[in-house]
């Protein structure tokens, strides 16, 4: 037994070990396709008027007139050992571990990423919770009524879901909820820790609006993979021991349905925590997404690397999470090790 | 003693045959549903290709500037409902006076083939990389896994700001839309048929298959596949909208079709800034939207319960 | 240069200053620091509440634009022909951290715009001031040999060539003193800095918001332009533009004592004319900043100077109005040089109706013997920009011409209209100057040293007579004579027809009911932060 | 053939009975119309008595069942009436149906492996059980389960409940099948072929149970194709025969007089302990497969994430066995005792951890890829639960063919060869476009026969292969087998609980235990004269279809035990 617990570990720690290969080709590509953009990175800061002399100045104070390799050596050695920028009076120190440094935002991307993570995570675990519920429910209903008007509407809403634009329903939420019905509050992040009543009060929109697309997707899945477990057997079995229906949806039916919504939940969730760009842009919460975006417009590389690679561990974090959850789920799934 | 012996009495003989016989084509038309999600699909397309042909009808075309007589000095439609009229049956669009009716359907040909090109792709490679890490297991799953993790936490963003530039322009901006949004996206569908492979690898059906000396491939495709259709069908469906919403964010980074070829995607996001002044201005291709996706989910449902024998005849 | 008067009631504002209360500003930016060194904002926005500045610009309703003295008693003493400009300081300055303002910290602050630490601001002094162009800041240990500061009250500039213009360079952000002292960390300075205009940070949180105190040590009585109403101002960033909107034109709550930064996008201005008391709190511009389609003269077809006057006579103007919204989003133009600016004078050398004269166009495309033929349309791909480059591509069809639109992201489009390749025909673009000098209008823009490089010559026009004349009016030191240099080039320009003025752009932009003397100029079409107070 | 109310002598009882079924009709929904299956079925079952229902496969005696307790799908068409202690179950609303299935009649499924939740341990779903029908006083439901578990003869209760369905023999599932039918205290009990997996002497114990819950007052629907066991147990016997009653009596009246020819076939065919088949047994032909020392352990060798590893359990235990090319080797012993897991091992699904497996002259144990493919496509194999072996999402010509395809026959070969199989296994060609839950238990396991010797294998690996199958179409299969291995010479492992299926099958035997061989030897030295104790505790077990010699060789089984 302990035997097999030493297994797990092991299978644990090889798949750790494994999401540094992944990361180490994401920031290589991330690098080779700065390298590879049609701007110049040494434009957005360059100010203004700009000459090409203060251009290539910028360049090579920001490190981007090495080549990708050794960008990407600094920024590993700068992760090991730390690195500092600048010179003189204007240098700055950053420790080790060192994801970068932003000089538009002045600060380091680790502590950027620290202020920003909260107000996405906030946005993102609520809203899946609610999507989760939502479609699963939603599917559930759809797959036990199958072919009846409750379906039909179900399927209809669940396409409203899927082919509205977050944008529009975000707006559409904005205007009804918070301006019309004044009911909800617009956007303004409040911190969990200053107020966790406020702060639950605050997310409600944000999270119904990113719970609407989402949730549509959830239903169909949920829907269709029921329907597959509800005609096997051993449903029969559990309606013939003279258990409540719902119990026999929820543990037999649904609980054998669930492997490609966790799937699917644990890789949107990891996404997601990546940062919700849309929604956290509508509603004016500067989580991790809309960081990302602003970063990207103004090519501050070192943000956008450092945001990313964030985003793939939590990805891959997920991802290991699901593949642990799958043996949970279907006992007779085994990993190869 | 021989079979027709103790045969079942003859009626029920001929009826197991038909009872058997029925097949999923057959299955499929009884839904009428499906049915006419079939038929709204059709007409759908085959509008879209002739849409020089039905634009005709009322003189209009998806590019032109009209706004004489169409646009008030702000730039708003003049007129009830948008400018919705006999030249304009949709109305027109605000700032530009352009035809809606024209835009829209000149857009389907856009945003179907996007959407059912980029969701084809997504799924084909999707698909055959998850089944193919979990037929295959070992070294092939653990590398086709990582590059999945790449694939997904990839900062494709970026990468459709460089590749817009960097395409050649002379590339076919369809096609490229098509593999930008397929090679992108193919990241869940991967993941989702790998569990479900897993999970119907531990299915007797697919020992017994094994048992046969079925190769990887024969076992994809009689055995996993038919298992698959519901999971692939509802991916194929869902993907469809969202990633004819994706063409329109694809063009704001120039990587999608350039303008002034319509798009719904384009119009529905130039749309929504309208909502509260035009609201006539969205509906049409808002609900052009919905009509292909509620019909492609139809045919989804149809085509998933036609395929599950144990549905049969369950209507 | 009042020409539109649609809030003709609010420009009567223009008065008494009530003390007090807190204003809330919703804005889009992300990025808030005071940092005068990376700084491009204007001298009457933010910046200008809490850094002052050698001088700064007085705006308000009803008057042109004028330069006048802020920490300096003067706009400046030019000597050497305008290649040098000597300025005394104030007495009575104080920083808010009680020290008196020098000569010696204005020195620093604009040796600090030099470190390429801080890059990214207003940088016409970098090539003005001898020796700047192989400057690189203080932090290394040296200085910039062509600012001397004989006193503590006296600094005097050494240029590389006379410059009539440069009382409106030392209004900019990098002329804002900086005490050395506290300079200890230059890359978050920005974000605690040493005030010296009537307000003084409070708190800053990236993203979030920007709160703006009463800095104590500030004094009214040295300064003439600022009329620090309210007690606080909070800044909140990164507001959805549309949403901020929805919030003014709701004015309730704090929204009631606050103004939205951006302006309302076309889409909603309907929503507010259709709403009294929203519309009686739009402030709705002058015409202003010019919207121009940009002809690359260096590029194919367009070499021919027929081919670009036939373009613009062929332009549909009015197409273009109505997609940027009518009226309100701007009005019609001909001229280089922008309603506002002093000097200007209104001409039009291409007569045609607004939708264009396309018989004219297609005459002279046939006399350039020019059937047809496809122009590369560069352009940002946000919506607005690409409907503006739809319009233009429509305008071009219907003189047989086929424009095909590019769509870039904002990075790549101004890399590809301002490097040294220049591989476009036409793109559209728009252009406010950094101060309110013709000067400002034309030489960033037809000089032919400002052609690729970063820089904006978008045409790539490149004409000898020109230059001469942009050189000429540029060291001319006498505002009066220097305007109808100004004035000559822009017409000696249209002539070779390298742009076409499309729109003069207004912006309108909301405010609550609360907030009172927000009003907006010609010149720079955009709220004064400065003098906004809210009402008791 | 009349399918009104059978009238006269054939009308039950009825009065006391606990379980009444009167006129059924069942039709199943089918391209041209509804097809019924049954006739107007009437069927008694009184309290404390134990009514059989035996007939041939495919007669409708599952659906019957499954009808009481209206398990059926919503869209198969049901006529007539049920009454359960006065309740009309045909018209119960969902409250009073919940009440009685489980705690009023509990039900054994027909195939055991599929009707476990695949994801839940059998102790979690059996105290699911145990709390649908909790009453007042709660009872500490993991010893209850444990209990239980030990009622039906698991030797190691602890064990099987906490292992999931798939790490658990047929049997052993089986078994757990009756502890949770039972477990809620049900007036009336339906097991369907209950003892199908189960070696006799296993199965003995489970009759047993079942005979003393009928001692107590419980009602018992037996359904059967086990005359051995109907005449060990059943009061009543009623035989059905394409969904219509033939026959209803006494066991004794029905077993030893029957008077129906249908009935009397049936009897005819049940063969026999000791009709040994007159094979000489002269020299051995060389060896198709041979194992050497094979030791099979579960539970450990994969990462099993995120779950308590399971009790390691070494299922197969140093055999060594040979089978000859055109023999069959009769693989009996008790439930649990490895056999379908050396029938794994022998069909190159599971890698053994120790030992040696050659097939032909291919050591299964190193080969991989397409060479391993090339050796099992000689394999036949049969699994021991026909039903999750098939492709639901295939018909099940399909599936048959799935062997031919594999070797590259053309469409119409594959066809005519899938027609010609079907009427091998005694079905009408009409079943090759019908689906699997389409079909009765027994048709099932004929598909899986047809196609396990679709390709004319090598070496037949066929586990329980007749479990489910009456005793004239076992007769036939069985028939089938010995003709088709004397033209072909395959090698046969044939696993089977049936000692007398062994003695018409088998030139070899081996008895298995724990895992070990126990007794290996010709089909009569280990049939006539078994030398191992467990051996001959075997043949005491097996009934016999005879009620009254069946009643004696009990009292002497008993009295042996003590
Ligand atoms: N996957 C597994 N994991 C753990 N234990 C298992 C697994 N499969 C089978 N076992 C155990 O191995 C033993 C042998 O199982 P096997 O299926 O070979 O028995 P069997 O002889 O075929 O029994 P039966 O006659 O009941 O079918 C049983 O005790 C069973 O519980
Ligand atoms: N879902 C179904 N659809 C159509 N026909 C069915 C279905 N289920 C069963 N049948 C048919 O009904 C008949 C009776 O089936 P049933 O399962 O009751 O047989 P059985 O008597 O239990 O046979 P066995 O001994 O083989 O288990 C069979 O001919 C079978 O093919
Ligand atoms: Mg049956
Ligand atoms: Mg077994
Ligand atoms: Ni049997």
């Amino acid at each position: 037994m302990t035997l097999l617990r030493g297994r797990t570990v092991r299978y644990v720690a090889r798949r750790l070990a494994s999401t540094l290969v992944v990361l180490l080709v994401i920031a290589t590509l991330s690098f080779v396709i700065f390298q590879l953009l049609p701007s110049d990175v040494s434009q957005a800061s360059c100010g203004k008027p700009c000459t090409a002399q203060r251009r290539a100045e910028v360049r090579q104070f920001l490190g981007y007139d090495h080549s990708v390799l050794v960008q990407l050596w600094d920024f590993v050695r700068g992760v090991v050992v730390g690195r500092s920028y600048g010179e003189g009076g204007a240098r700055v120190d950053c420790s080790a571990p060192c994801f970068g440094y932003s000089f538009r935002l002045s600060d380091t991307v680790a502590s950027l990423i620290g202020q920003r993570f909260p107000i996405t995570a906030s946005i993102a675990v609520g809203g899946a919770l609610v999507w989760l519920f939502a479609g699963v429910v939603g599917g559930v209903v759809a797959a036990l009524r199958r072919g009846t008007a409750l379906d039909r509407a179900a399927l209809a809403s669940t396409v409203v879901g899927v082919s509205a634009p977050t944008y529009l329903v975000g707006l559409a939420g904005i205007y009804l909820l918070g301006f019309k019905l004044d009911v909800l509050p617009v956007g303004n992040y409040v911190p969990f820790t200053a107020s966790p009543g406020q702060w639950a009060y605050h997310l409600v929109l944000p999270w119904l609006v990113i719970a609407f697309t989402e949730a549509a997707i959830y239903t169909r899945f949920t829907r269709s993979q029921l329907l597959e477990t509800m005609s096997e057997d051993y449903v029969r079995t559990a309606r013939a021991k003279g258990l409540r229906e719902r119990r026999v949806v929820v543990r037999h039916g649904l609980r054998n349905a669930l492997l490609p919504v966790v799937t699917l939940f644990g890789l949107d969730l990891g996404v997601l925590l990546g940062g919700a760009v849309i929604t956290e842009k509508i509603f004016s919460m500067q989580g991790l997404g809309a960081l990302l975006v602003d970063s990207i417009n103004n090519l501050d590389l070192p943000v956008v690397l450092g945001i990313t690679l964030f985003s793939a561990v939590l990805i891959v974090l997920a991802n290991l999470v699901v593949d642990i959850a799958y043996a949970v789920l279907d006992p007779r799934i085994t990993e190869s090790a | 003693m021989s079979a027709s012996e103790y045969a079942p009495p003859p009626s029920a003989t001929s009826a197991a045959v038909r009872a058997g016989g029925e097949t999923v084509v057959s299955r499929f038309c009884r839904d009428r549903w499906a049915v006419a999600g079939v038929v709204v699909v059709v007409v759908l397309v085959v509008a879209a290709f002739a849409a020089p042909l039905i634009t005709a009808i009322n003189g209009q075309n998806p590019y032109s500037y009209a706004y004489r007589g169409a646009l008030g000095d702000d730039g708003a439609p003049v007129g009830a409902l948008g400018g919705v009229g006999l030249t304009h049956w949709f109305g027109v669009e605000p700032l530009t006076g352009r035809d809606l009716f024209a835009v829209v359907l000149y857009g389907a040909r856009t945003s179907i083939l996007v959407g059912v090109g980029a969701t084809v792709v997504e799924v084909v490679i999707g698909g055959l990389l998850g089944a193919a890490a979990a037929l295959f297991g070992g070294w092939t799953d653990r590398i086709l896994s990582r590059v999945t993790d790449v694939v997904v936490g990839f900062p494709s963003l970026i990468f459709m700001i460089a590749l817009g530039a960097f395409a050649p322009e002379g590339f076919p901006k369809g096609l490229l839309v098509v593999l930008v949004i397929g090679l992108l996206g193919w990241g869940s569908t991967a993941r989702i048929v790998r569990s479900q492979c897993l999970s119907l690898m531990q299915r007797n059906f697919v020992t017994a298959s094994r048992a046969m000396g079925a190769g990887p491939a024969h076992l994809l495709r009689e055995q996993l596949l038919p298992n698959l259709a519901s999971t692939l069908i509802v991916i194929t469906a869902t993907h469809i909208p969202i990633n004819i919403g994706y063409e329109a964010a694809l063009s704001f980074l120039g990587v999608g079709v350039p303008p002034p070829t319509p798009a719904w995607g384009r119009t529905i996001s130039n749309a929504v800034a309208w909502i509260a002044t035009d609201p006539w201005y969205l509906l049409a291709p808002a609900a052009a939207l919905f009509l292909v996706t509620f019909a492609f989910n139809l045919v989804g449902d149809g085509l998933r319960d036609a395929l599950d024998p144990r549905l049969a005849g369950g209507e | 240069a009042c020409d539109a008067n649609s809030t003709g009631d609010e420009k009567k504002s223009d008065g008494k200053i009530h003390k007090g209360g807190t204003l809330t500003v919703y804005t889009s930016q992300t990025e808030f620091p005071f940092e005068p060194a990376i700084s491009q904002s204007l001298a009457v926005t933010s910046q200008g509440l809490v850094h002052r500045r050698l001088t700064t610009w007085d705006i308000r309703p009803g008057h042109q634009p004028k330069v006048v003295p802020d920490l300096a008693t003067t706009t400046g003493t030019p000597s050497d022909g305008g290649r040098v400009w000597t300025y005394k300081l104030k007495d009575g300055l104080t920083f808010s951290n009680g020290k008196t303002i020098t000569s010696q910290d204005i020195k620093y602050g604009i040796e600090r715009s030099f470190a390429p630490e801080l890059s990214g601001g207003l940088g016409y002094h970098k090539a003005l001031l001898v020796g700047g162009s192989s400057y690189k800041g203080p932090y290394t240990g040296k200085q910039l040999a062509s600012i001397t500061t004989p006193d503590a009250k006296t600094i005097v500039f050494r240029l590389n060539s006379a410059y009539g213009d440069w009382p409106w360079i030392v209004s900019m952000p990098a002329f804002a003193p900086v005490p050395k002292s506290a300079d200890t960390k230059p890359s978050t300075y920005g974000t605690k800095p040493v005030a010296s205009g009537p307000y003084q940070v409070q708190s800053y949180h990236q993203g979030t918001s920007a709160t703006l105190v009463r800095n104590p040590d500030w004094s009214a009585k040295t300064d003439s332009v600022r009329g620090a109403g309210p007690d606080k101002i909070v800044f909140k960033l990164g507001q959805e533009d549309t949403v901020a909107a929805q919030q003014l034109i709701g004015d309730s709550g704090e929204a009631r004592s606050a103004f939205g930064a951006d302006p309302v996008p076309p889409s909603q201005l309907k929503q507010i004319t259709a709403n009294a008391s929203a519309k009686s709190r739009v402030a709705l511009s002058d015409p202003g900043a010019l919207v121009y389609l940009a002809m690359n003269t260096q590029h194919g077809i367009l070499k021919d100077v027929r081919v670009r006057q036939a373009i613009e006579y062929g332009v549909d103007k009015r197409a273009f109005q109505l997609n940027a919204g009518g009226t309100q989003g701007g009005s019609v133009a001909s001229t280089l040089i922008t309603p506002g600016i002093p000097g200007r004078a209104s001409y039009d050398l291409y007569k045609a109706p607004a939708a264009g004269d396309v018989a004219k166009a297609k005459q002279l495309l046939a006399q350039a013997g020019v059937r047809s033929g496809t122009l590369r349309l560069v352009t940002r791909n946000e919506n607005t920009y690409v409907g503006q480059a739809e319009a233009v591509q429509q305008s071009l069809k219907n003189i047989g011409l086929t424009a095909k639109i590019v769509p870039l992201d904002v990075n790549a489009w101004t890399d590809a209209i301002t490097n040294d390749q220049g591989n476009y025909d036409l793109t559209v673009a728009s252009w406010q100057p950094d101060f309110p000098s013709a000067n400002g209008n034309i030489q960033p823009l037809f000089a032919s040293s400002q052609i690729g490089g970063g820089n904006y010559n978008l045409s790539r026009y490149s004409n000898a007579t020109v230059d001469t004349l942009i050189d000429k009016a540029t060291s001319t030191v006498d505002p009066t004579a220097a305007q109808q240099l100004w004035a000559q080039a822009d017409r000696r320009i249209m002539q070779d027809a390298p742009v076409v003025p499309l729109l003069y752009s207004r912006n309108a932009f909301m405010r609550g009911s609360a907030v009172s003397n927000f009003d907006d100029s010609g010149f720079p079409n955009y709220p004064n932060y400065l003098r906004v107070s809210l009402s008791s | 053939m009349t399918v009104e109310a059978p009238a006269g002598r054939d009308e039950p009882a009825g009065t006391d009975a606990v379980l009444a079924i009167r006129g059924l009709r069942i039709a199943f929904p089918a391209g041209g119309g509804p097809r019924e299956v049954v006739h107007g079925v009437d069927l008694d079952v009184t309290a404390g008595r134990v009514t059989a229902l035996v007939g041939e496969s495919g007669s409708g005696k599952s659906v019957t069942a499954l009808s009481v307790l209206r398990l059926l799908d919503p869209a198969v068409r049901v006529d007539g009436a049920v009454r359960f202690a006065g309740t009309d179950l045909m018209h119960a609303d969902a409250a009073t149906l919940r009440r009685v299935r489980g705690a009023g009649v509990g039900m054994v499924f027909q195939e055991p492996m599929g009707a476990w939740n695949p994801v839940q341990t059998v102790g979690v779903q059996l105290a699911e059980a145990l709390r649908a029908h909790e009453s007042a006083e709660r009872p500490a439901t993991g010893e209850r389960v444990r209990e239980l578990l030990a009622g039906v003869g698991l030797e190691d209760p602890a064990r099987i409940a906490g292992s999931f369905p798939h790490q658990l023999s047929g049997g052993q599932l089986q078994r757990a099948m009756v502890a949770m039918a039972t477990s809620a205290g049900p007036a009336v009990v339906i097991a369907d072929e209950p003892t199908t997996a189960l070696d006799v002497t296993v199965q003995a114990g489970v009759l047993d149970l079942f005979r003393s819950l009928a001692a107590a007052g419980t009602g018992i629907l037996l359904i059967t194709h086990d005359m051995g066991v109907v005449a060990d147990l059943a009061d009543e016997v009623v035989v059905l025969r394409s969904g219509t009653v033939v026959e209803r009596g006494s066991v004794a009246d029905v077993l030893t007089a029957p008077r129906e020819e249908y009935t009397r076939t049936l009897l005819a065919a049940v063969p026999r302990l000791g009709s040994i088949p007159g094979q000489s047994l002269t020299k051995r032909p060389a060896p198709v497969a041979r194992l050497r020392d094979v030791t099979v352990d579960y539970g450990v060798g994969r990462v099993r994430l995120g779950r308590r590893a399971g009790t390691p359990v070494r299922a197969v235990d140093g055999v060594d066995l040979e089978l000859p090319a055109g023999r069959t080797v009769g693989l009996v012993g008790e439930s649990g005792s490895g056999k379908s897991t050396l029938g794994r091992v022998l069909a190159g699904l599971l890698r053994p951890d120790g030992g040696q497996v050659v097939v032909g002259e291919v050591d299964l144990r190193t080969a991989t890829g397409s060479r391993l493919r090339r050796v099992q496509r000689e394999i036949g194999i049969v699994f021991q639960d026909p039903g999750s072996s098939l492709n639901p999402k295939h018909p099940v010509g399909r599936s048959i063919a799935e062997p031919l395809r594999l070797a590259s026959w053309s469409k119409a070969d594959a066809a005519a060869r899938v027609d010609e199989l079907l009427g091998a296994v005694d079905l009408d060609p009409g079943f090759a476009h019908r689906y699997p839950h389409q079909l009765s238990g027994g048709q099932r396991q004929r598909i899986a026969i047809a196609r396990s010797l679709a390709l004319r294998p090598r070496l037949l690996v066929a586990d329980e292969p007749t479990s489910a199958l009456d005793v004239s179409v076992q007769a036939t299969i069985l028939a089938l087998l010995r003709r088709l291995q004397d033209e072909l010479g395959f090698a046969c492992l044939f696993i089977t609980h049936d000692l007398a299926v062994v003695g018409a099958v088998a030139h070899e035997v081996a008895v298995m235990r724990d895992g070990r061989i126990v007794e290996f030897g010709t089909a009569q030295d280990v049939l006539v004269t078994a030398s191992d104790e467990y051996t001959e505790e075997l043949l005491a077990a097996a009934p016999v279809a005879d009620p009254v010699e069946q009643a004696r060789r009990r009292a002497v089984r008993l009295a042996r035990h003590g």
